[in-house]
């Protein structure tokens, strides 16, 4: 352990001690006193942002947790919160903290037996939701939680002929808290003050690719703490902008939308509805702004896609400004030395393409920009930082309270995920594992001593479970799950993961599963994109009746080879995994579907449940076949069953010889 | 290409139904409303002044008058030479009967006593649709144009029968009259134009407007739903009335400086609904289109052919200038038969959306 | 379904309306009671005399014979837009919407009635006139919330599909907060899924706003389940009326709709 | 799409164009000369009235400078503008040349009653004098209140009386006139109406009953007009019409089987374009006029020789001596006058307009001058005077005999002690309605 | 109380006083009227088959006449000359529909009467440049005096001009209701889907209504055109017409002729029996207003097809 770091985090420590301000209620009202007039929540609801200032946010939450309190929900208590990101299911969370109660958000497309099980867990007793759907929801599974004693709603819509005792209206609560607060008037302020820093402030369950969820603890000091320093770190201000549109139940939207909220006074808007989030986006224009590669490369796949539908002389003028920003714009981004003509030509590109079509994407003002959770694609990563969007990549998880690394400004680079983050401890394990201590590590995993054993260590190590390296500037590179990293037959380094994120880097390619372990060379199934394959086709007036159609064809086949060929030719240049060049692939005939099981809700790929459903699959392409009939039962959009029978064609790849020297990995 | 709307959300209802809720639109135009009383007083000449700009202006508040009854009420008149008639001859009789009272209050009664007239001539309406209605606001104008000239009253019994419009000041300034300068007319009527189009605007995008739009767009379903018609389209026919009495006082007033019946004639009322129609219906901003587009091409084509170089009998080019027109107007409707407004909207649209198409 | 609703007094009392159009026999003495809070459907096969019904009801066509009681007060001779302002709205089998202006004018449109500031105080657009403005914006937006068309808010209705037009429809009826909602085939045209939204919204109507609703419909199917009460028209006359269980029983019922062929 | 696009695009070019095009006519050049502005009428509904006045006009200055190189050695320039008999453009015309040439327009002939009164406030702002001849505003022959405006030779209203004059000649004397009954059919403008209070006037001074019958715009269509003179039944009819209006009077006049010969237009009811398309049916008719028609003078026969035989006529050589080829003619004459009477004051260079209005004021076009010009015995001489804009001049009848106009009268002068008083009255009028105090330096 | 008496009974006395001076100004009236009808009927044709309200019938008076004309003036013998009007009317129709309505269907009704505007302008350059502005003489043979008949005077030339106008609607109104042609005319009138559900190309409807209209322009233009001279007034001729459709509305061919002859009779009364009191010039907005006071009675005009409204 670092003694610099040591001393600095206990000097935080103390600081927010002393000041007091080392919960989230006394921040809120701090904020309240500071910047009671500067908006702190907003949403998008009947047509326009309706906002709260600090100290009308301040009345709300005391409001509500005196409700809660008057409800009989006491310290300790756990309150469920399911629902769309809206100010009073925020606002919730703080008041239950401020009655040192814990919030335990929840994701909202979660299925009733997924809800179920959370709930048994945490024996919440109290929960808030968003409408009658999530009441409904909740009313189905009543009776298998014993503990659930209050339900709260924010929209009344539909629920007027409801009339079992324990629903709320969420106004009516506030209401019943403003007459308890006259009549305790002590009880709120006391129930803040007794609030400490290493106190549970949250509780948020990990999905996890398997097992059941578990309950990862998040104490104030954890979030404050991981929150004002990635302020500091960024010099975030009270003045941005953020959409808080990514599932409350996450912990990035507990740290961006809400911690960091809380510390630097910054205010948060709430979309409308999930159909209306890039209108919303584009109305907003956040300066703070955080999105999972998928949401980039899909915005930069409709760029593309509708640019293409541009007058010739507005396309050409398009490529060949971006072609200047490609060569220049990262480059002017970190305050490197570029030629005055090259500045002249990207100040005109501002003009002409780069502003408005950050404009059109609602990317005008954003001035951080992360993202995290996968790898991102080089191309989509350099296309935004090229536009002049400072966008980052960093690396984190739900126990370290997000930060582990972040890209400083002017040391980004695409395949790498920076240097930790300020008071954050890295180091690689012997099998190649990523571990880290960090003021945000997590308490414990709710009720599971086990796994909380299992993670971290008695001084604090954690372990993330990803292998990595650190490269010779200091920065962490992932490779792949530690788990799913293994060897070929012939010991060469197979990090399935890795190979999926390449391939999945072409626009075309959608999904991709790699096979490898424990076998002679690397195979791979494929989802071709149909929307961007399905222009592509258009274009050439290629007619096709629907994804499977589209899939079987051999001109999209090509596409996939060159695909394939451009992944296998960059990994024969990279030191470690020069052997696990893709041989043979497939392109699938249905698109890869979470209603399957062959996708996480959170749309990651379960390798080991396709690799068992496509069994047959999986044996061709060991095999020496070119071709294999399958059947496959698929789930509609209307929700109705059927079959679809295909002959998979197999493509065999010659693989590159390797281009560099084989290294030991570097630590 | 030169909008950055990303962060400009509205937190108020008021920011929301703001007239240019844009900010680069807003800029736009109050740039361009200064420039055209900062600047384009200092740049343009008597001709400028005279033959362009005031009758610009005078036909972009008639316009914006039939506008409202055709464009958003859907009542279609031919009967605005009538109505600016009124507003230019009561705008005489009481200014010399009354020589002390500001021409200024007198250009807004005379548009009121042309509201009442409408209103009288718009009764019609309630049975009669289309261009049935079209034909008898036609009365109107014949009718009104005829009183004007056979009654002596109306033109102070003066032997020619021609009004013209007497010296009158404001603030020590001398603002109609024939030794009135042009740059003091001119600013005269653009601030007329420019107060009467904001109140156009939020006539529009108010109840009113909307009775209006219900009563165009169907109005068997407006009246279901509550809307008197008989009251919207009289109001509309009287609001209408109005600015068409108020652009013909400015155009007695502020641009010919006198004239007879003839200068209201039914041409007037051809050349008001053709900016309409051109411009955009239901569209201020195709009030404005349109009434620069009547105006000014005419105008255009007759001096762009000699400064091209092209020399030809003026009786030819004047031909052919006639010929450009109609042939203009048939080629505008076939491109965009909902008018420059939409031309202009399209383009702004894509603007918004550049670098995309949509 | 509408649990615990309270059916109340005779809202609407219809008694031997006789209607024809040179000749034509369009009703014939048809007489039916609405009573606050109920939804009640009138059915029948297409030509039924059911949108004659309705007109005659909101004082679209004028009855040779017969009298209509509207909140204890029998009418004379009605314009529509009296009706409107007495608290009957109502929305078009052939969607009437005004397709120049946006959903949200739409839906302000049907608070027309309920506005008042002159056309001076509109054209200075202050004081009063704002503030009535910005009030019933934000009743709209109640409307437009509770019918989830935000999306939609400000696209010109001409452009929207037809179901999205009947749910606007339905808005701008609601919008002037009627005591009595009249749908003229609500559920024409649609989809499965499209007349499920349309009945829930129905439901809701009801049960939020306590809003009287008669409707009329030639499906039998849909309207069954959410109505309290059905009269069913044949050829002008009422042939029928009870509740859905008694009317799908009702023989002379089941011929009319087996005499005539129907999609 | 793409049409619309490119279309865009070109109108605004074209605009941009436009614009640049307007501000650069209003820059002046080349040598000194006199700059007239013509704003003529070559289509529209008076096209035909308005093409030979134009052409009568051009080719006379067409004329001086051929023949005498100019004015007395200083060239004069036109420039033409059509405007349609249209006020608007007219207003448009006169703004776009009013500042052209190098001392600026000389003098504007208007030739259109609405652009006249347009003009007449403007006259003494932009110190352009107006010569509006046989038409415009009949008060304008007041010059202490009109300096700016000159109606010579005469006016409607002269005109009237001297019809009056003649038809008392025709009855044997105006002590005939009483209880005779006289038709005015006119046009119902205000150009239509000038007669009126003449008519009304002498009406009471001799006793002859006056029935007023107007017709309204355009005027195709006269049956009740002439169905009221059938049974009416006036010894005279004089007519006061424009355009469609003359050709119209003249079928339904011969349709009631009127006599012809009792029927007297004005004199802008009196051309070839007024009687050719009625045919024979217009035989007989009479018109008043201030000029000889033909082509019979020495003017005439220059025009010939010096215009249409160096092929710089301006419209056909056969059409040169129609009336209102010689009424335009004797326009430009008059105008060419005027600048000669200033150039004997203010020197040999080109005249602003300010220098014009002093020759038109102080202009003498004595029978000597006409016949030193080629115009012996075409019209009788014209003077002019600060206080009266008009002269005075006579009027004499022209009877259409199938093919051409002769002269029927003698020269009729006009009763100025009725007129005169009159046009002082309206003068006065108007003076007080614009705060204007008539001019103390006349009489 | 004298006022009164002037306008409701003294023009009455006066009717009575001379009853055959007031035939003479109800003959007088028809057959102006008549010739009203002509025009009427121009704008009828166009509307009743292709909705469109057709502004440059005014104009295509003026074009035929001013066509007949210069051909006579180059002398062409008159059959002849009338034989090529009319097909020069008759590809004037091609033209219209080719470069103008097929662009224009489906759109709204003040869009397409707009472009019939810009279609007046193109034809008033064109029949200028082409024939000249010059008042011409219109005289193809028909006598042309006026002979009395029991006190009555009566004009050769009127009564062939009412004969022709008549024989004309007539004509068009058995073409209309007898012809199969003529009920596929009525049958687009009324839908256009519908029409070319049944196989008749809009096209060629088109172009028929336009050149019969064009036919019925050119006798128009005679008729005028005899009395005034052809030249560019003609073209006004138009604004006569309108009153005469209010009342017999816009898709009734026997309503044009009926409309006529009221709108004749009627202004002529007015203007002799009660234009006095006002000074005259009354019939312009008399018509007008006469065709109003029918208009509140039937808002659809005489004959006009009754719309019943439905929702």
């Amino acid at each position: 352990m670092n003694d610099s770091q040591a001393t600095k985090r206990e000097a935080d420590q103390q600081a927010g001690g002393s000041s007091a301000l080392d919960t989230i209620p006394k921040l809120l009202l701090e904020n309240a006193r500071v910047r009671g007039a500067r908006p702190a929540l907003r949403e998008k609801d009947f047509g326009i942002w309706q906002s709260w200032t600090w100290a009308e946010a301040a009345q709300d939450v005391k409001a509500l947790a005196c409700g809660l309190a008057e409800l009989g929900f006491k310290a300790g208590d756990r309150l469920a919160i399911v629902g769309d990101n809206r100010p009073e299911l925020y606002m919730a969370m703080t008041a239950a903290q401020a009655v040192g109660g814990v919030p335990v958000p929840m994701y909202q497309d979660s299925v009733a037996d997924e809800m179920q099980y959370v709930l048994e867990h945490t024996e919440a007793r109290f929960a808030v939701v968003q409408d009658q759907e999530q009441v409904d929801k909740l009313l189905e599974i009543m009776d298998r939680c014993p503990d659930l004693k209050h339900i709260i709603y924010k929209f009344p819509r539909g629920l007027r002929n409801y009339t079992q005792p324990f629903l709320h209206d969420i106004k009516e609560v506030e209401e019943r808290g403003r007459a308890f607060d006259k009549d305790n008037p002590d009880f709120y302020a006391a129930g803040i003050a007794a609030g400490k820093g290493r106190d549970l402030a949250i509780m948020l369950y990990t999905s996890g690719t398997t097992g059941k969820p578990k309950g990862v603890m998040l104490s104030f000091d954890n979030l404050i703490i991981s929150a004002r320093n990635a302020i500091e770190f960024e010099s975030l201000r009270e003045d941005e902008e953020v959409l808080a549109y990514m599932p409350m139940a996450w912990v990035g939207d507990n740290i961006f939308s809400f911690a960091q909220s809380y510390v630097s006074g910054f205010c948060v808007s709430c979309p409308e509805s999930s159909e209306t989030v890039l209108q919303d986006l584009r109305e907003l224009g956040p300066t703070y702004f955080f999105a999972p590669p998928r949401i980039f490369e899909n915005i930069l796949t409709t760029v593309m896609i509708r640019i293409e539908d541009a007058a010739p002389l507005k396309q050409k003028l398009f490529h060949y400004f971006m072609a200047v920003a490609a060569r220049v714009g990262a480059p002017i981004l970190d305050g490197e030395p570029v030629s005055f003509k090259d500045r002249v030509l990207y100040w005109i590109g501002g003009i002409l393409v780069y502003g408005p079509l950050k404009n059109v994407l609602g990317f005008s003002r954003v001035r951080l920009a992360y993202t995290a959770g996968e790898a991102i694609g080089p191309d989509i990563f350099d296309f935004f930082r090229s536009l002049g969007m400072n966008i980052k990549q960093l690396y984190g998880s739900t126990e370290a309270s997000v930060f582990i690394t972040i890209q400083p400004d002017g040391e980004v680079k695409p395949d790498t995920v920076g240097p930790p983050a300020n008071d954050v401890e890295i180091k690689i394990a012997d099998n190649g594992e990523v571990i880290f201590r960090s003021p945000g590590v997590f308490m414990a995993y709710y009720k599971d001593e086990e796994a909380t054993r299992a993670t971290k260590t008695a001084d604090g190590w954690v372990h993330t479970g990803d292998a990595g390296f650190i490269d010779d500037d200091g920065h962490l590179r992932i490779i792949d799950r530690a788990k799913d990293v293994s060897k070929l037959n012939d010991g060469s380094m197979f990090a399935p993961k890795f190979l999926e994120n390449k391939l999945k880097f072409f626009p075309f390619i959608k999904e991709a599963v790699t096979f490898g372990h424990d076998r002679d060379y690397v195979a791979a199934f494929v989802n071709i994109d149909l929307e961007a394959v399905g222009n592509w086709a258009e274009r050439r007036n290629l007619a096709y009746s629907g994804y499977t159609d589209l899939a079987g064809r051999g001109e999209v086949a090509d596409l996939v080879i060159e695909c394939v060929e451009k992944v296998n030719r960059d990994l024969a240049a990279d030191t470690h995994l020069a052997g696990s060049q893709i041989k043979r692939f497939l392109v699938l005939h249905k698109e890869l579907d979470a209603d399957d099981g062959e996708l996480t809700r959170t749309l990651k790929v379960r390798r080991g449940f396709i690799g068992d459903h496509y069994a047959e699959l999986v044996d061709a392409l060991y095999s020496d076949r070119d071709h294999c009939p399958i059947e496959a039962e698929v789930t509609f959009e209307d929700g109705r069953k059927g079959t679809i029978h295909a002959d998979l064609r197999i493509h065999t790849i010659e693989p590159v010889a390797a281009t560099a020297e084989p290294r030991q990995a570097a630590e | 290409m030169f909008y950055r709307e990303a962060g400009q959300f509205k937190t108020t209802y008021a920011g929301d139904q703001a007239v240019f809720p844009i900010l680069q639109d807003r800029a736009f135009v109050i740039a361009v409303i200064l420039f055209a009383f900062l600047v384009v007083p200092f740049i343009a000449d008597d001709y400028w002044f005279q033959a362009i700009l005031i009758p610009f202006l005078v036909f972009s508040m008639a316009a914006i008058g039939l506008n409202l009854l055709t464009g958003y009420a859907g009542q279609l008149s031919l009967g605005t030479g009538g109505f600016m008639a009124v507003g230019g001859y009561m705008a005489y009789k009481m200014t010399t009967a009354f020589p002390d009272l500001n021409i200024l209050i007198i250009f807004i009664l005379a548009g009121l006593i042309a509201a009442v007239v409408g209103i009288l001539f718009g009764i019609p309406s309630l049975r009669i649709k289309g261009f049935y209605l079209a034909v008898t606001t036609l009365a109107a104008q014949f009718f009104i144009l005829w009183l004007f000239n056979k009654v002596p009253w109306f033109y102070n019994y003066f032997s020619s029968g021609v009004i013209a419009a007497p010296p009158r000041s404001v603030a020590g300034i001398l603002v109609v009259g024939p030794a009135s300068t042009p740059m003091v007319r001119y600013l005269v009527a653009l601030s007329f134009v420019v107060v009467f189009t904001l109140a156009a605007k939020n006539l529009v995008r108010g109840r009113i407007g909307r009775s209006w739009m219900a009563i165009r767009d169907m109005d068997i379903a407006a009246e279901i739903i509550g809307i008197r018609p008989f009251q919207v389209k009289l109001l509309a026919f009287a609001i209408s009335s109005f600015y068409c009495g108020v652009a013909g006082a400015m155009f007695l007033f502020l641009y010919l400086g006198s004239a007879e019946t003839e200068a209201f004639n039914i041409n007037v009322s051809f050349d008001v609904l053709f900016m309409i129609i051109i411009g955009g219906l239901g569209s201020i901003l195709g009030s404005f289109l349109g009434a620069a587009f009547i105006t000014l091409l005419p105008i255009l084509l007759t001096n762009l052919p000699p400064h091209l170089g092209f020399s030809m009998p003026i009786d030819l080019q004047s031909h052919i200038e006639v010929i450009t027109f109609g042939a203009l107007i048939i080629f505008f409707l076939i491109v965009e038969p909902h008018g420059l407004a939409r031309l202009w909207q399209i383009g702004k649209e894509k603007l918004r959306l550049w670098p995309f198409p949509y | 379904m509408a649990n615990g609703k309270k059916i109340g007094d005779v809202l609407l009392s219809v008694q031997n309306i006789n209607l024809s159009f040179g000749g034509v026999q369009a009703l014939v003495d048809v007489s039916f009671d609405v009573r606050k809070h109920e939804i009640f459907a009138i059915i029948g096969p297409n030509g039924a005399g059911k949108s004659s019904m309705l007109n005659v009801i909101n004082g679209f066509y004028h009855p040779q014979g017969g009298t209509i009681t509207y909140r204890g007060v029998t009418r004379a001779r009605m314009r529509p837009h009296e009706a409107a302002r007495q608290g009957i709205a109502r929305t078009f089998q052939n969607i009437a919407l005004f397709k120049g202006m946006s959903t949200l004018d739409n839906i302000m449109t049907g608070r027309n009635t309920l506005m008042s500031s002159n056309f001076v105080l509109q054209a200075l657009h202050w004081g009063p006139a704002w503030k009535e403005e910005k009030a019933h914006r934000e009743m709209a937006e109640e409307i437009i919330d509770f019918l989830q068309i935000e999306a939609i808010r400000k696209t010109p209705t001409g452009r929207l599909p037809y179901g999205l037009q009947k749910r606007v429809e339905l808005g701008r009826a609601l919008a002037a907060e009627p005591d009595l909602l009249l749908l003229d085939e609500p559920m024409a045209g649609m989809n499965l899924e499209e007349k499920e939204d349309m009945c829930r919204f129905i439901l809701d109507v009801n049960d939020e706003f306590g809003t009287t609703i008669a409707l009329i419909e030639h499906d039998m199917g849909v309207v069954m389940d959410i109505s309290d009460r059905v009269a069913v028209l044949d050829y002008g006359r009422k042939i029928a009326e009870g509740t859905p269980g008694e009317v799908r029983v009702n023989q002379d019922v089941i011929d009319a709709y087996l005499g005539v062929s129907h999609d | 799409m793409a049409i619309k696009r490119t279309f865009l695009t070109l109108l605004s070019a074209a605009v941009l164009a436009g614009s640049f095009a307007v501000g650069s006519t209003t820059k002046a050049g080349a040598e000194e000369a006199h700059f007239i502005p013509l704003l003529v009428y070559r289509s529209g509904p008076y096209a035909p009235n308005g093409i030979p006045i134009a052409n009568g006009f051009i080719d006379y200055f067409t004329l001086l400078n051929e023949r005498d190189g100019g004015i007395d050695g200083v060239k004069v320039t036109w420039e033409e503008c059509e405007t349609k008999y249209n006020t608007k453009v007219g207003v448009e015309c006169y703004e776009k040349l009013k500042n052209k040439g190098t001392a600026g327009a000389a003098l504007i002939n208007p030739y259109s009653t609405g652009i006249t009164y347009q003009l007449i406030p403007r006259a003494p702002v932009d110190k352009i004098p107006i010569l509006s001849m046989g038409y415009g505003q009949t008060a304008a022959a007041d010059g202490r209140i009109f300096k700016w405006v000159f109606n010579a030779p005469t006016t409607y209203w002269s005109q009237a009386s001297a019809f009056i004059k003649y038809v008392g000649q025709q009855e044997g004397g105006m002590g005939k006139l009483k209880g005779k009954k006289i038709a005015l059919v006119y046009h119902n403008s205000a150009y239509g109406k000038e007669p009126i209070p003449t008519l009304e006037a002498l009406s009471k001074k001799f006793g002859y009953d006056l029935k007023l019958l107007a017709v309204d715009h355009p005027g195709q269509e006269q049956k009740a007009t002439w169905l009221q003179i059938r049974r009416y039944k006036p010894d005279w009819t004089f007519m006061w019409g424009w355009g469609v209006m003359n050709q119209v009077a003249l079928k339904e006049a011969a349709a009631i089987n009127y006599p012809m010969d009792k029927f007297i237009g004005v004199w802008w009811s009196g051309t070839e374009s007024d009687v050719v398309p009625a045919g024979d049916d217009a035989v007989g008719y009479k018109a008043g006029t201030f000029h000889a028609p033909g082509a019979n003078t020495q003017l005439h026969k220059d025009v010939y020789k010096y215009v249409y035989g160096r092929g710089k006529g301006a419209g056909e050589k056969s059409r040169v001596g129609e009336v209102l080829w010689n009424r335009g003619m004797l326009n430009a004459l008059v105008s060419a006058e005027a600048i000669r009477t200033a150039m004997g004051k203010f020197g040999k260079k080109a005249m602003s307009g300010e220098q014009v209005r002093w020759g038109m004021e102080n202009l003498n076009l004595s029978k000597s001058r006409l016949k030193e010009v080629g115009l012996a015995g075409f019209t009788p001489p014209i003077k002019v005077t600060c206080a009266d804009h008009e002269g005075n001049g006579p009027v004499i009848i022209q009877q259409w005999t199938g093919k051409e106009w002769k002269f029927v009268s003698d020269w009729i002068s006009p009763m100025r002690e009725v007129v005169r008083p009159m046009i002082e009255a309206a003068a006065a009028k108007f003076g007080k309605e614009n705060n204007m105090t008539p001019r103390a330096n006349c009489m | 109380m004298e006022a009164l008496q002037a306008v409701f009974v003294l023009p009455f006395l006066d009717m009575a006083g001379e009853p055959l001076f007031f035939l003479e100004v109800i003959i007088g009236g028809l057959l102006t009227g008549v010739n009203y009808s002509l025009v009427a009927l121009g704008f009828v044709l166009i509307f009743k088959a292709s909705g469109v309200f057709n502004f440059s019938q005014g104009i295509m008076v003026l074009f035929a006449a001013l066509t007949l004309v210069g051909l006579m003036e180059r002398g062409v013998p008159v059959w002849l000359a009338l034989v090529l009007t009319v097909l020069a009317m008759i590809a004037l129709a091609f033209i219209v529909e080719r470069f103008m309505l097929r662009f224009l269907v489906n759109q709204d009704e003040i869009i397409l009467f707009m472009a019939t505007i810009g279609l007046a302008f193109l034809l008033e350059g064109v029949g200028e440049i082409a024939w000249g502005a010059d008042v011409k003489e219109l005289d193809i043979g028909i006598p042309d005096k006026s002979f009395e008949v029991g006190g009555i005077l009566l004009n050769e030339f009127d009564l062939f001009a009412a004969a022709t106008g008549t024989v004309l609607v007539v004509g068009l109104a058995v073409f209309f209701h007898k012809t199969p042609i003529g009920r596929a005319l009525r049958a687009v009138a009324d839908d256009h889907q519908a029409a070319l559900s049944v196989g008749i190309p809009l096209k060629t409807i088109w172009v028929v209504v336009w050149s019969v209209a064009g036919i019925v322009a050119l006798a128009a233009g005679i008729s005028w055109g005899a009395k005034s001279g052809v030249q560019f007034s003609l073209s006004l001729i138009a604004l006569k017409a309108l009153p005469v459709l209010l009342i017999g509305g816009f898709t009734s061919v026997p309503g044009a002729i009926i409309g006529g002859l009221i709108i004749g009779v009627g202004e002529k009364i007015a203007e002799i029996y009660w234009g006095p009191l006002v000074g005259g010039a009354i019939e312009n907005w008399f018509a007008y207003m006469l065709a109003l006071a029918f208009l509140l009675f039937r808002p659809q005009g005489l004959f006009g097809e009754r719309i019943i409204e439905r929702v």
